[in-house]
C-alpha cells in the first residue's frame, strides 16, 4: 500500500543556446541582467587573476570558481542586507556583493586571517571543512527565528560535501523547526577527483531533502535567471515562515580543484569541453545579443572596466602590510590568559625572525 | 535559604541567567519537558518556555552548529550534551569552528556558547556514560574547560561561563551532583573562570585534582592529617587555562604534590599541570610529582569502575610517599 | 517539470484485531509462528525479570523491549547463521537466536565486558552510542562484498538515532556501493522524552532512504509475520546483489526509556493504553486463538515453560564469578605494552580493595 | 636502489602490503585515479584494482567506521584522512569503537585498522590543513600513534601499523614528505611500534621530539655541536605507547632536557614525557626540562605559521639555556 508520493522539479528559463525556455520572471529585468553578467566577468577576471598570483608564489592555494560563477552571482543578488551568508569556499560572487572586497578574498587565500574580517556584521567566513557550515547555518537561523526577524539565511556547499552527516543533520532540525535557511548545493559534477555518481546513489541531490520533510528541487545552475528566481522565491519563503528550501544548483566545475589540483588526471578533455558549451556567460551574452543590446564593443568595454577594478584590488592586496606576529594569540579569547603570559613574551623574542 | 547540591546549583544558575538574560537559550536532547536525565533543566522549559529551553532532535554535531551559529548572532546559547561520552560527535564543531570563530574573523564575530556535559564515573552507568576526556578539551586553543566540584562553585563558575564572551566546556561531576548540599544564594554572584581555590591550607605536600575526585582528595586529606601530614588541597577547576601561579604558590611552600584525577593517566590534564611544576619549581621540589589517576584503559563497566577511579587509599598511598621520600 | 518520483510503501499482514489483511507468506507456517510466539514471551518475561533485577540493585540501568518484540524476534529468524548483526540496544530477541544467551545479556548490563563475549564470532556487541554501528555495519557489509561472500548484515537503530549523521552516511556509502545491508529502524514513538513528531519533519523514516537512492518501506512492527517478510526479503535482495533496504518498523516502546527513565514525565496514560491495544503479543495470540492452535492452557504452560528458562539464565547471572581487577588492562591491546607494566602492577595492588 | 622521500616510502609500504596481504584494503578520499591529494596512493588503484583501493563517499565518520566494520571482519583497512584536521568527524568512531573493540568483546571481535592523516604546518596551506593535535590520540586508551620521520622509518613503521592487530594511528609529517631521501629497501621488514629511536648520541642534553620537527631539532643539534654543545637526540616515533625507557635511559646519561613540538604547548604530548621524566628521573634532572612548542593558539594562516612552528634558533636557545642552567 503507497503511503506517501514525493517527487522533484527542475527548473529553467534560459536555455544553453540563449533563448528562453519560458518567460522571464517580473523582477529581473535587463538592468539587473546586465548587473549580474557584469558581476560574473567580474568573478572570472578575479579567478583568472587569483590563479596567477598563485602560480608566481603570491597566493596561496586557491579554489576557483570558474563555470560556478551564475550560483554566487544569483545568491548575493537575491538577498537582502539583513539576511545573513554561510558560505563553503566557492563563493567570491556572493561575499563580494555582501561586503567583502576581492583583496579581502586574496587576503583570505593569502594566508592572513584578517582577510575574514571584512564590512559585513553577521555573514560567516569562508568554511573550510566540509559542511559544518551546514548545521552553523542552521543555528544562525534558529537566532533569527527566536527573535521573530524576517530574515534568512542562505548556506552553500559542494554536491561532494551533501555526503556528510552534517549536511544532513542542518537539513533535519532546519525541518524539524521550520527554519529560515536555503541550502543551495553547488553541484559541479566533482569532488576534487571523486565523480558524483561515485559520491551518492541518488537520482538527484535535490532528494535528500525528503529525508527531512521539506522541498527540494534542481536548478540549472547555469542559468543566472533561473537560479536568481529560485533562489529569491525560497528566500521569500523562508523570511514568511514557510521554512528551509534545498536548491540544487547543476553546473560544472571547468577550472581544477584548487590551484594545487590537476584535473588531468582523472576527468577528459571531452567531458570538460561539453561543459564549455553551456556555461553561464556565454549562454547569458547570446540571450542579450539576440535581444540586440549586447555587441562586441560592449563586450570589450566591460572585460576592460573589470580588468580594470580587480588591477586595482590586486594592487591593495599586494600592498597590505604584514601583521604583527602577536596577531597569532590577540584573537584567541576576548583577553589572552594571564596564566600563558610568557608565551606571548616568547613569540615577541622569537616570532619575527622567522618571518618568509 | 538555599541549601542545594551541585546538581541543583546548576539548575539555579540556568534559571538566573534565563531570569535576566534573554539572549539566554538553553537546549540539548531531553532538556525540556523531562527536565534532562539527570533533572539539571528541571522546571525550566515550563518557567521559561519553549522556545527558550528546548529539546533537540538527537544529533550531537547539530547541537554544537547551533551553538554557534546562534552565539555568532549575539546569543548565549547552553547546550548539553547528555553525557560526555557522547559529546565526540560534536568535536569536530567545538575544535573546528567554536574554538576558532573570534581568531579566524580577528574578533568580528564572536562564540559565547556554553557546552555542558555530566562526565565521569562512579554511579552504575552503563557503557560510554562514565568518561572523563576532559584532556581532548582542555588542549584546544580558544577554549576554556571549567569543572566545580562545590554547589557554590557550580552556581558561580556556571554564570560566569554563560556570561563569558568565549566559548566555554562546561564539565558536571556527575558522581558528586548529589552528594553534599551547600548554602548556595541565588544572587547572581560570578566567581573567576581562570582561578584555581585553594580549598585547605597545609605545609607538607599540595593535593592537586578537580572535578569529583576532590572528595576523594579531600577524604585522603583527613586521612593524613590523622596521621600529622599536613596536605594543602587546590580545585584546579578552571583546567584551561590553568591558575599556574596557585599551584607554584603552593609547591613553592610545600615541596611534594601528589595529583589526582580519574582520566587514563597518559596525556591527562595532570601531566600538563606536572610538566609546568617541574618548568617551574624544578628546584623547589622536594620529591617527584606523582600523579593518582585513572589507568591507559577504557573506564571498565561499573562491576570494575571503583578498582579504576582514584580511591582514597591510593591517594594516601601516594601522598605518604611523597611525603617519605627524602 | 517533474523529473522524478519517489513512494512509500506500507506494509501489514496481521491486523490488531488478529485477522489477516492478505493471506501468510509461504515461509511462515504455524510452527515457525509458534516458536516465534514463544520467543516473544520468554522475552517479556526476560524484560519483566531484568527490570526486577534492577530495582533490588542486582543489575545496572536496563532498557526494556517491552512492544518491541516483535522487531527483533522477526530479524533473528530471518537472518541466516552466517549473515551478522550490528545491533543497538534494544535488540535481545535478535541476539538470543544467534547465540547471546540471556544471562551474558544481564552480565552485560550487570556491568561486566564479559556480556559481550558470546557465542557468536563475528555479530557485534551492542552499540550504545546512536548510530555509529549503522557506519560501521557498512563496513562490515563492505567486508562481505569485497569477499564476494553471500551473507548480509542486519543493523539497528531507534527512530531517534536516524537523526544522527552517521545513519545518514551509513546509508549513503551503502547505496553507492550498493552493500548487502538492511537497515532497521525500531519506530517506538519516542526518544526518551523526545516524540517522533519533533525528531523530524518527514511523514515517514522509512523515506530517508530517498536521500540515499535506495528503497525504503513501513511495516507494521507489531505484526511479526509482516516483520518476518519484508526482513527476509530484504536480506535475500542483499545477499543477491541488490543491495540496502530501509525498513521502519512502526511499533511502541510500553516500558520506560530505561529503568533510569519515568515516561509518566512526558506522555499520557492514554497513549499508553492505545498503544496496548495493538502491541504484538496479543495480536498473534487472537490470530492462533481464530485458528484454534492455541487456548488458554497451551498459553499458561508456555508461560511457565518461559519462567523457567529465564529462572534458569537469571540463576547463572547471578552466580558468575567476578572478573579479575587486570581485566581492566588486559584486553586492551593483544598485549599490554611494556612501557606500562608498572600501572598493571598498581592495579594489583590496590584494585581488589574497591571492590563494592 | 630505492632511493626514496618519506612519501614514497608511504606508497612502497602500502604496495608491499597490499602485494601480500589480500586482507589489505586502502581508501578514503580521493586516493583512487588521483593517488591522494599527496599523491601517496599513487598507482596503486591502478595496480591492484578498484576494489583493494577504492574512493569513498566525502565523510569522515563513515570512513572510520568503515574501517572499524571491515577490521572487525579481518580485513586490515588503511584509511586515509585528507587532512588531519577532517579527521575529527571521525574522532567519535575512532575513540569510541576502533579504540574499544577489542576491550569491550575481551578479545572477541579486534579492530586491525590503520588511520593515516597527514599532519602538521610548514607547507602554505589553507586553514584547517596544518593541524598537529596527536595529543587527541595519544590520550586515548587502546590507540596507538605512530610518527615516522625518515623515509625508512615511514616504511618500517608503516608496515608494522598495518600487521598491528590493533588500531593505529599513523600520523604522515607533510612538511618533511619530499625533504630527503633515503635508500629504503622494498624487504618487508617492520620496525617495532613501541620503540623510540635515538638519532644521534650525546652528553650535554637531550633533544626529544618527533615528526616534522624532527628536522629543525637536528639541525639545532648541529648548531649546538659548533659550539661544544653534545646534544643526544631521540625521535620518540611512537607518542602512545611510550618508550619511556629510552627516554630515561637518556636522562640518566644527560641530565638535561628540551622537548620538541609543533602542537600546542597545553597538554601537548610534551607533557607527558615531561611529566614521566620527573616521576622516574627527578633526581637526575640538572635543570628544569624545557618544551619548545606552538602556542596556545590555533595555528595561524601560512603568512605567520613559521612565527608559530618552533625554530632551529628557538631549539637552541632552550638548549643553552638548560645547559648552562645550574
Ligand atoms: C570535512 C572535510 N573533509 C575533507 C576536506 C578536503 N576537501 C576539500 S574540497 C573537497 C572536495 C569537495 O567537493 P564538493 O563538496 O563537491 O565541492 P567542490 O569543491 O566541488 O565545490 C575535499 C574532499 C575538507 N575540506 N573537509
Ligand atoms: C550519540 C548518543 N547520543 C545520546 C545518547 C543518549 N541516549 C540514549 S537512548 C536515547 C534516545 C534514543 O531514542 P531512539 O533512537 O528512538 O531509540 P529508542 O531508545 O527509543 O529505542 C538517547 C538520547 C546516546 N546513547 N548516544
Ligand atoms: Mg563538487
Ligand atoms: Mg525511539
Amino acid at each position: 500500500m503507497t503511503i506517501a508520493t514525493f517527487t522533484i522539479d527542475y527548473h529553467q528559463y534560459l536555455k544553453p543556446d540563449g533563448t528562453l525556455s519560458q518567460p522571464l520572471p517580473k523582477d529581473l529585468d535587463h538592468n539587473a541582467l546586465l548587473k549580474l553578467y557584469r558581476l560574473m566577468h567580474l568573478l572570472r577576471v578575479f579567478d583568472g587573476r587569483a590563479i596567477n598570483l598563485q602560480r608566481v608564489g603570491k597566493l596561496g592555494t586557491y579554489p576557483g570558481n570558474i563555470g560556478q560563477e551564475a550560483i554566487g552571482a544569483a545568491i548575493g543578488h537575491a538577498m537582502q542586507a539583513d539576511d545573513v551568508l554561510v558560505p563553503y569556499y566557492r563563493d567570491c560572487a556572493a561575499q563580494y556583493q555582501r561586503g567583502a572586497p576581492f583583496h579581502k578574498i586574496l587576503q583570505y587565500w593569502g594566508g592572513d586571517e584578517r582577510g575574514s574580517d571584512f564590512n559585513n556584521a553577521e555573514d560567516f567566513p569562508i568554511c573550510v571543512p566540509i559542511a559544518a557550515q551546514s548545521v552553523i547555518a542552521s543555528g544562525v537561523a534558529a537566532a533569527i527565528k527566536y527573535r521573530q526577524q524576517k530574515r534568512a539565511v542562505v548556506t552553500t556547499i559542494g554536491e561532494g560535501g551533501t555526503s556528510e552527516g552534517d549536511f544532513y543533520e542542518a537539513m533535519n532540525v532546519a525541518g524539524a523547526w521550520n527554519l529560515p535557511v536555503v541550502f543551495v548545493v553547488n553541484n559541479n559534477q566533482w569532488a576534487i577527483s571523486v565523480p558524483r555518481s561515485a559520491q551518492t546513489q541518488t537520482q538527484t541531490i535535490a532528494q535528500k531533502a525528503i529525508a527531512t520533510g521539506f522541498s527540494g528541487e534542481q536548478v540549472d545552475g547555469n542559468d543566472i535567471i533561473a537560479l536568481h528566481e529560485r533562489i529569491r522565491m525560497a528566500l521569500d519563503k523562508a523570511r514568511n515562515g514557510g521554512g528551509p528550501t534545498l536548491i540544487e544548483a547543476i553546473t560544472y566545475r571547468l577550472c581544477d580543484h584548487t590551484t594545487a589540483d590537476d584535473a588531468n588526471r582523472y576527468r577528459s578533455k571531452e567531458e570538460l569541453d561539453m561543459a564549455w558549451q553551456v556555461e553561464p556567460l556565454v549562454r547569458l551574452r547570446a540571450y542579450f545579443t539576440a535581444q540586440t543590446v549586447w555587441d562586441d564593443s560592449k563586450e570589450e568595454a566591460l572585460l576592460l572596466e573589470c580588468r580594470k577594478e580587480i588591477d586595482k584590488e590586486v594592487d591593495i592586496y599586494l600592498n597590505i602590510k604584514p601583521a604583527p606576529v602577536t596577531d597569532i594569540v590577540d584573537y584567541m579569547y576576548a583577553k589572552w590568559p594571564e596564566s600563558l603570559k610568557d608565551q606571548r613574551e616568547t613569540l615577541l623574542q622569537f616570532g619575527d625572525s622567522h618571518h618568509d | 535559604m538555599t541549601n542545594i547540591t551541585l546538581l541543583e546549583a546548576v539548575t539555579q544558575a540556568l534559571a538566573y541567567e534565563l531570569a535576566h538574560d534573554e539572549n539566554v537559550l538553553v537546549f540539548g536532547e531531553d532538556v525540556g519537558l523531562n527536565g534532562g536525565v539527570f533533572r539539571a533543566t528541571d522546571g525550566l522549559q515550563k518557567r521559561f518556555g519553549a522556545n527558550r529551553v528546548m529539546d533537540t532532535p538527537l544529533a550531537e554535531s547539530m547541537i554544537a552548529g547551533l551553538a554557534i551559529g546562534m552565539a555568532a548572532q549575539g546569543l548565549k546559547p547552553v547546550a548539553e550534551f547528555q553525557f560526555m561520552g557522547f559529546s565526540y560527535p560534536a568535536l569536530d564543531n567545538i575544535l573546528n569552528h567554536a574554538a576558532r570563530l573570534r581568531n579566524r574573523t580577528r574578533g568580528r564575530l564572536q562564540c559565547p556558547a556554553v557546552f555542558r556535559m555530566p562526565f565521569g564515573g562512579g554511579i552504575h552507568a552503563p557503557e560510554h556514560h562514565s568518561e572523563s576526556t576532559e584532556a581532548l578539551y582542555a588542549h584546544i586553543p580558544g577554549l576554556q574547560v571549567v569543572i566545580p566540584s562545590s554547589p557554590a562553585r557550580a552556581y558561580g563558575l556556571l554564570l560566569a561561563a554563560i556570561r563569558s564572551p568565549d566559548p566555554v566546556i562546561f564539565l558536571e561531576p556527575k558522581r558528586i551532583y548529589r552528594l553534599v548540599k551547600q548554602d548556595v544564594p541565588d544572587n547572581g554572584v560570578a566567581l573567576p573562570l581562570e582561578k584555581a581555590f585553594v580549598l585547605r591550607e597545609g605545609s607538607d605536600l599540595t593535593l592537586i585534582s578537580w572535578g569529583a575526585s576532590m572528595h576523594e582528595t579531600q577524604q585522603a586529606a583527613e586521612v593524613l592529617a590523622e596521621e600529622g601530614i599536613s596536605a594543602e588541597i587546590i580545585d584546579i577547576a578552571s583546567i584551561k587555562p590553568l591558575d599556574t601561579e596557585t599551584i607554584l604558590c603552593s609547591l613553592n611552600k610545600t615541596g611534594r604534590c601528589v595529583i589526582v584525577h580519574e582520566a587514563a593517566k597518559s596525556g591527562g590534564v595532570g601531566a600538563e599541570i606536572a610538566a609546568q611544576i617541574g618548568e617551574k619549581a624544578l628546584f623547589s621540589l622536594l620529591a617527584p610529582i606523582q600523579r593518582v589517576t585513572g589507568y591507559d584503559s577504557t573506564m571498565p563497566y561499573f562491576k570494575l569502575e571503583h578498582s579504576y577511579i582514584p580511591s582514597v587509599a591510593r591517594i594516601v598511598h601516594a601522598a605518604k610517599s611523597t611525603v617519605g621520600f627524602s
